[in-house]
């Protein structure tokens, strides 16, 4: 057991994992990949002082596949890679969205593409984590930007992929990953733990899917006594395949809704001095902290900055940032890439605000100091 | 001998009827020699969990009255993994294609054999993709017609329980449709193996396979497995210029190692037990 | 803490080669500062795409406030224990900054005005038997060097992150660190 | 109407019954029978024409792979 | 060898696998998925009569690779799947972009997500075809709306993949995959083919890598005596792995570059009847069909429409979409999907038009009729 | 005896040297075997390819001056199967690790053994991922510590050998760093062997493994396979009990099969023989 | 080709359930418009997840000019060779739309004006020994009954798409299909 | 300097030859050399001590994971 009394100095990573485990995570299977592999090595030093297993893979297929098998047998189930496992779990990931099974996916960004920069930082999975598998579905995902927040992070994705019973993605980065902070982890008996909806009808009428006003179906595990069927097949309530249109539609479009009519509860937006911001500051993860640091900057050069954070990237704060952004005259979006979540400003942020990107995407933070510099050169 | 009807009782009767086999397809025979072992065994249905992938033989699971899971195409050993580790309880069974287990899902074939969890798997080999079409399979003989070999293939195939064997499963047999019997039995012994045991079923897939290879009907192809079937006692005797062809049946090995779940639940009691101890201590 | 600051920040830099220990002796300052005497401090560190060889560094960033910037933006005080990470890093250092090396190893030292120079690797070989506590024994002398922690708390750090079965010749090293610092220390200010 | 049994005089009910519904007329069941219980109709579908023949061995239904065969026992 | 003198009644799939072979593809691997299996059957039945070759491996990672394999030893090399395979490929497909491999990969979408629909018609991999893999990468991806465009477009797909060393994805869906219509294929001789450049210098001064005036760089193939390295990690010009700040900027720079410089040559979008509408019906695909329809059915209605139909979906079009929206009040999305390229139709697309999306994610095609419905019901 | 500076005529000098292994790593041995191999058959180095996947292991390609492509992690081997078909004349070689090859790659080794297409793959066995820093691997002993073992392996590890031999493979050998010139010799071999050829290289990875289990230096864990080897001769004579926790090295298999390709080529040839008699017509 | 079209489009499904042939029947009256009249014409189909069993249908459409929207939005003809199938479509039949059902099979004959019954199945079975050629013989109906092309070219389409060694076979249930509809064509108009 | 190699007269050029740059002391040429012929430097180098008793049998070079061992016939 992690004696939680003292205040401790922990990577981002196993702060990741003790979230996880306060929050009730008791599957974890994983296979290793820089800069993930803290996550899958302290799970595997942790779950089963709390009766849990970790179990490592032949490989990130299976890690997902065993996770999504766990969970619909009851547990709650986690793993955590970086970019080229993550892009390996899509056809998976797309499963669990369909047969809305309740997990938690952490990707460790790493530069890429491809193998590209195994232990430098990058964001540039953003777009992949809405879109990286066929057909459509609707992710949440969430971005850190501190080891608390890590611990903070994966104790709330756990308590979203319950209440939605869908897959939460955690993009975290190297930086965030491997940094170490100094954190007081709460007692993970006070943790506020979300459980999936069970339930509360005898098995004979119990409908796996059932579509109800707030478009989660209560979920029985295996071995319950409610002996459902589950498909990655388009599927009725009862989870039977089938191929009637409207059936399709209202399923598809049950996945869209849960999440869409809770975009209150799932959105989660930080700001800092953004009240009387003329310029704003886009960032998030390891880049939001360089982002902190340049509204102080600014604000020596007498630029009225501001933070705007998405801690919830998907679905993306439209409403917030529209908010926002009819004030500012300038919107610097700095990501670690060379232009993704810029392209969401953009289509939020009509013609009132001038919107620009400061990229950089080799394998270097974003200093305060560039974004200065950028906002120097962009303010009319 | 079971009455037919035992079958029955564990369809899943909100499902559409008849099946979407094809008639005659293999696949229903093998289902139905499933059923008939978990029913002498007396599993109870709640405490089954019958997983797929897919293909054909992937369809079982929607049809019967278990916890059953149809996953993607190649991972049901994979996901089988999960349920089995997060609920030990439970009895998980995988019945899936050649296709499906040996072709995109072979690395997780292996090294489930290797890991020796307590799952058994049924892979029903009818020599080819069925619900795709015809397509060449690892299984597929060489020499044969396949959508995707019009000039025969060239690529030798798979023996499932060799490679089941040399990759560490504890219980291997195999048995066909025609000997459905057998291939109850062999599927009831497996499923009270401690470990990961698998059975392949062979199985006739006349629409694809017996369709481009001159085959003839089902009838005619279940029939074949009569003659080109020869018990494992038989087999021993013979040389392998004799079993050229053959269809070895029955237990193909049989041994004991320590399974996987077990011996991870040690090291959870051993961590467990200074808090045991603690909280003794504290009442 | 030395008032030398930026922003109330003290940034610290350890570099040299894979396989020399620096990023735990980066964890044992943090460690120290943070766990032992309450501060914020940040510990990031950075390699090539192989976790050996090739230069290697661990940093830190300590501060009575908040930290948002987790990473050195121009360093108070450098390690060096590779000629070729003195080289690539010192540039980075305040013009005030303090610059610490190993002085078998770095042998052209660069033109910058606080220089501590120590034989740590020598030093562990001969007095300890083993290179691999020069880490520790360079850790040490930030410590006397930049102020940062009491010596107590880098010494509570190190045996708590020491591996098993090394503590006392890392105590050992950290004195002899702690030791060699205070006399030069003495000699520079004298 | 498709199902043109030929109405015979049965002294006693049929050892095994073919549902139709899910019958798919294979002819697994008629092929396998070892005691050739079964005709075919003009559809295909097995019809139960020497009922007296069975010795309820079970092969038919346990090779039916529509799960189309009931026995009763007799 | 199939005769092309007489027109054929094909279906789309086949289309592609004769259009692949006019464009001198001789190497293909590929794993069957339904809708897009029959490509794999016709290359297997014609390739080696051209001295091609064809293998169905063990699953999609080992088709994608093995493609990237053969293209690299010289061959021009295709697969083809449907979503499920597609998201297996995405890991290496990024490899191929950040190793600048030509190569060609089909999708021929059906319903998602997971298994899906695997026999009706989807456009639900839109995005993912865009972003699926992790890191930054610029892909470009057609869309063909019919049999004989299926050919051309493949020639096409060939062609670009070719010129600016990339793979190249077309995005079939499954009504243009199994739908027969007649075609007279060309004489294949008479194709027109872009070959890779081959370098001009001796071995000694090669780099794989080279950055040239337009970004990309002339192609030696393993074998010809030109030694190089190839690696999916960043690196230099020769293609030895480097983690130097300034090389890795450039080579990922490089990628996007050799894209946005080429704009022209490399988006295609065809329109009717738009130059006096002033409804515009945006759709690709299947869809445009019933879009070209449409526009026939509501001109008779008198609403002044007209059909933008990008060839060349990613990089998606913004100059022409953006010229032509200025004089449309109402842009009708139509997708069979709950809408995606409707966002990058409201990032180009300020404030100045309307934009609606029609969406149907049933498994059916959408009809000119709902088109018409919709028109009706926007427009002001 | 080779001149020990053959090597260096095979090394890419562009390349940053030192290499990036640990000191004493292994790896750089079997790089050392692989290169006199080459050399004494004379290969061009134009007519080699050097494929290999993400590991320590393979960064080998990289060093090397022949037509190298470093892939991603696992699939080396259905690369190559494009490079070699694409090209046949190509003498194409994977070397990797055994994770890369084993644990995520394991489908790709399986298959390419069944196909039997003429490729040389050279896996380096260190018991653990060595670059991401001491997990446990397919080969990872039971009982052994690794970073997510902090417990100790509860899996037991694939005999790579056997699983390739099951598989297809028609040339398996093995042999350790310590015996480099044999380990050399048997590369040579299996590279001369017209079909699918397998060579296990057991290896030191003391940073980690070594580390992590307590073995030593590198020195220590090179001179300890001296005395765990046992020539496949004398194996033969040993119990199973004997051989347990032994490492058989020599040649373990060495059987002909058709090759992939020639066979492939037959269907090519035969369907363009009309086309070249039509030409002869009009000619 | 008859006049009764929308905007020059004529619109054909065969209909019945998987394994029955429908869609190469379609196939081989698409061929014998497209290829060997020149007209154009698409054909697309639809079946459930499983390609054998449930209902299953070829649909064409046949202009003279070019063919945007693929698929047939209202129907000049439904051929539905099971009453399941039959019941599905024919409200997709245009008013004066021809239906054409296997008289055997489809005993619930819909509300539709312009009906053609013929026994299909049972003809080919003792006529020709199999089943399996129904599909053709309702092709060749559907040549009579709606005048898309000439015998000719239906014929030519048959037999170059026939399985190898069932040409003949086809070839008389086209020849028995085109004389049974051209009585019932004569009887109707008569 | 950090090379404090010993200087020793030597008669003839060393039978094998330490490239340093390469050589990360390992120690495994001067573990498996059956004829002891290397000695090492205080940084673990390996040196060329007992030259005249090497028999040129290449287990060294061949055992070199650097490639920093090269051999001078003689
Ligand atoms: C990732 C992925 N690839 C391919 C497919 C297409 N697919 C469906 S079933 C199947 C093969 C099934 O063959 P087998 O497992 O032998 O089952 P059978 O139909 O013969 O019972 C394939 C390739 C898929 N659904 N998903
Ligand atoms: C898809 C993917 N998953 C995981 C990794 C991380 N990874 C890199 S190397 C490696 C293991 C290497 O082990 P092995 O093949 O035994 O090589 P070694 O380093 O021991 O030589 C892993 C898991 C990766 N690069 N890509
Ligand atoms: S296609 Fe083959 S395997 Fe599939 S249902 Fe038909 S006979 Fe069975
Ligand atoms: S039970 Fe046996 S004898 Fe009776 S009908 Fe069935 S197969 Fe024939
Ligand atoms: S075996 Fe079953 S499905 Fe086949 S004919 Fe007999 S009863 Fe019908
Ligand atoms: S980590 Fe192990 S395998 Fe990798 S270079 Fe070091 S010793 Fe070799
Ligand atoms: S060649 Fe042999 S004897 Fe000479 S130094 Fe090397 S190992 Fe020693
Ligand atoms: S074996 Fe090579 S690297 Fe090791 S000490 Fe000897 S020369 Fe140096
Ligand atoms: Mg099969
Ligand atoms: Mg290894």
């Amino acid at each position: 057991m992690t004696d939680v009394s003292v205040p401790k100095l922990i990577q981002g990573n196993q702060a990741c994992s003790y979230g996880a485990i306060a929050a009730g995570c008791r599957f974890f299977a994983g296979y290793p990949i820089t800069p993930s592999t803290e996550i899958a090595e302290t799970m595997a030093l942790e779950l089963p002082k709390y009766g849990g297993k970790f179990i490592q893979m032949e490989d990130e297929i299976a890690s997902i596949s065993a996770i999504i098998g766990a969970s619909i047998a009851g547990s709650k189930a986690m793993t955590a890679t970086s970019g080229p496992g993550f892009s390996l779990m899509q056809e998976n990931l797309g499963y669990a969205y369909m047969a809305e099974v309740p997990c938690v996916v952490i990707n460790v960004m790493r530069g890429g593409p491809s193998t590209g920069l195994p232990t430098k930082v990058s964001q540039a999975d953003v777009m992949q984590a809405n879109w990286g598998a066929h057909g459509d579905y609707y992710p949440i995902v969430l971005s850190p930007s501190s080891v608390s927040e890590c611990f903070d992070i994966t104790v709330r994705a756990f308590n979203l992929s319950e209440r939605y019973r869908c897959p939460v993605i955690i993009l975290s980065d190297e930086v965030i990953g491997h940094m170490r902070e100094m954190v007081s982890l709460p007692d993970f008996s006070s943790v506020e733990m979300i459980e999936r909806q069970r339930p509360n009808v005898p098995p004979e009428w119990y409908k796996h899917f059932l579509i109800t006003h707030d478009f989660t179906s209560p979920m029985a595990s295996f071995g319950e006594g409610y002996r459902f069927h589950l498909t990655g097949l388009t599927h009725d309530e009862f989870g039977l395949p089938t191929s009637d249109n409207i059936e399709i539609a209202k399923k598809l479009g049950k996945l869209k809704l849960k999440i869409e009519r809770h975009l209150s509860d799932i959105s989660q937006v930080n700001t800092y001095k953004i009240e009387d911001a003329h310029i704003v500051i886009l960032a998030y993860g390891s880049v939001a902290r360089a982002a902190r640091q340049a509204v102080l900057l600014s604000r020596k050069k007498r630029f009225k900055a501001g933070l705007f954070q998405p801690i919830t990237l998907w679905p993306f704060p439209d409403r917030q940032l529209r908010q926002i952004s009819r004030k500012a005259d300038l919107i610097v979006v700095a990501e670690l890439n060379q232009g993704q979540i810029i392209n969401e400003v953009r289509r939020v942020c009509k013609s009132h605000s001038k919107v620009v990107g400061l990229n950089r995407y080799d394998g270097e933070l974003i200093t305060p100091e560039q974004i200065l510099e950028k906002i120097k050169e962009e303010h009319r | 001998m079971q009455k037919s009807d035992v079958t029955h009782q564990y369809l899943r009767h909100t499902m559409e009827f008849p099946n979407v086999w094809c008639p005659g397809c293999g696949i229903g025979i093998v289902l139905g020699a499933f059923i008939r072992a978990v029913d002498r065994l007396h599993i109870s249905k709640d405490d089954l969990a019958l997983v797929s992938g897919i293909g054909c033989t992937a369809r079982i699971p929607a049809y019967v009255d278990f916890n059953t899971l149809h996953t993607t195409h190649g991972r049901p050993i994979a996901f089988a993994t999960g349920v089995k580790l997060a609920n030990p309880k439970l009895k998980v069974v995988v019945i899936s294609g050649d296709g499906d287990i040996l072709a995109i899902g072979g690395n997780h074939f292996i090294h489930a054999c290797r890991r020796n969890i307590d799952i058994t798997v049924v892979v029903v080999n009818n020599y080819i993709y069925g619900m795709t079409g015809g397509q060449y399979s690892p299984t597929t003989p060489m020499g044969k017609r396949a959508s995707t070999a019009p000039y025969l293939t060239v690529e030798p195939p798979f023996d499932t329980c060799n490679l089941a064997i040399s990759s560490g499963a504890t219980f291997v047999a195999r048995s066909t449709v025609y000997h459905a019997t057998q291939l109850s039995s062999l599927i009831e012994k497996a499923l009270v193996k401690k470990g990961f045991s698998v059975v392949e079923a062979m199985s006739n897939c006349h629409t694809q396979y017996g369709r481009l290879n001159r085959e003839g009907t089902a009838v005619r192809m279940i029939q074949a497995f009569k003659n080109v079937a020869v018990p494992v006692s038989t087999a021993a005797k013979l040389s392998p210029e004799k079993l050229e062809g053959k269809i070895v049946i029955g237990v193909l090995h049989d041994i004991e190692r320590p399974e996987y779940i077990e011996h991870y639940q040690k090291i959870i009691d051993r961590l467990q037990l200074p808090k045991m101890a603690d909280k003794e201590e504290k009442e | 803490m030395k008032k030398k600051k930026t922003e109330g920040r003290y940034e610290i830099r350890l570099s040299g080669s894979g396989g020399q220990g620096l990023v735990l002796a980066g964890v044992m300052l943090a460690e120290a500062v943070g766990v032992y005497e309450g501060k914020n401090v940040t510990q990031t560190q950075s390699y090539g795409p192989e976790a050996r060889g090739g230069t290697s560094r661990s940093d830190l960033v300590i501060s009575d406030s908040e930290i948002y910037y987790p990473k050195p933006s121009s360093l108070d005080l450098l390690l060096s224990l590779t000629q070729d990470a003195c080289n690539r890093y010192y540039p980075h250092l305040k013009d005030d900054g303090i610059l610490i090396v190993d002085s078998d190893i770095v042998r052209q030292i660069p033109p910058v005005s606080n220089v501590y120079a120590f034989p740590f690797t020598h030093t562990a070989k001969e007095k300890i038997g083993t290179t691999l506590v020069a880490n520790v024994m360079s850790a040490a002398s930030i410590v006397i060097i930049s102020g940062i922690c009491k010596t107590d708390s880098f010494l509570k750090a190190v045996l708590s992150r020491a591996p098993r079965g090394t503590e006392s010749k890392n105590e050992t090293a950290c004195k002899i660190g702690f030791e060699m610092s205070r006399k030069a220390l003495k000699k520079a200010k004298g | 109407m498709a199902e043109k049994v030929t109405k015979r005089y049965k002294p006693r009910p049929d050892p095994v019954v073919i549902y139709k519904k899910w019958c798919k007329a294979c002819g697994i069941c008629v092929e396998l029978c070892p005691k050739k219980v079964f005709d075919t109709d003009r559809d295909g579908y097995p019809v139960v024409a020497r009922g007296l023949d069975c010795t309820q061995c079970s092969i038919c239904w346990i090779h039916c792979p529509d799960f189309a065969i009931t026995s009763k026992e007799i």
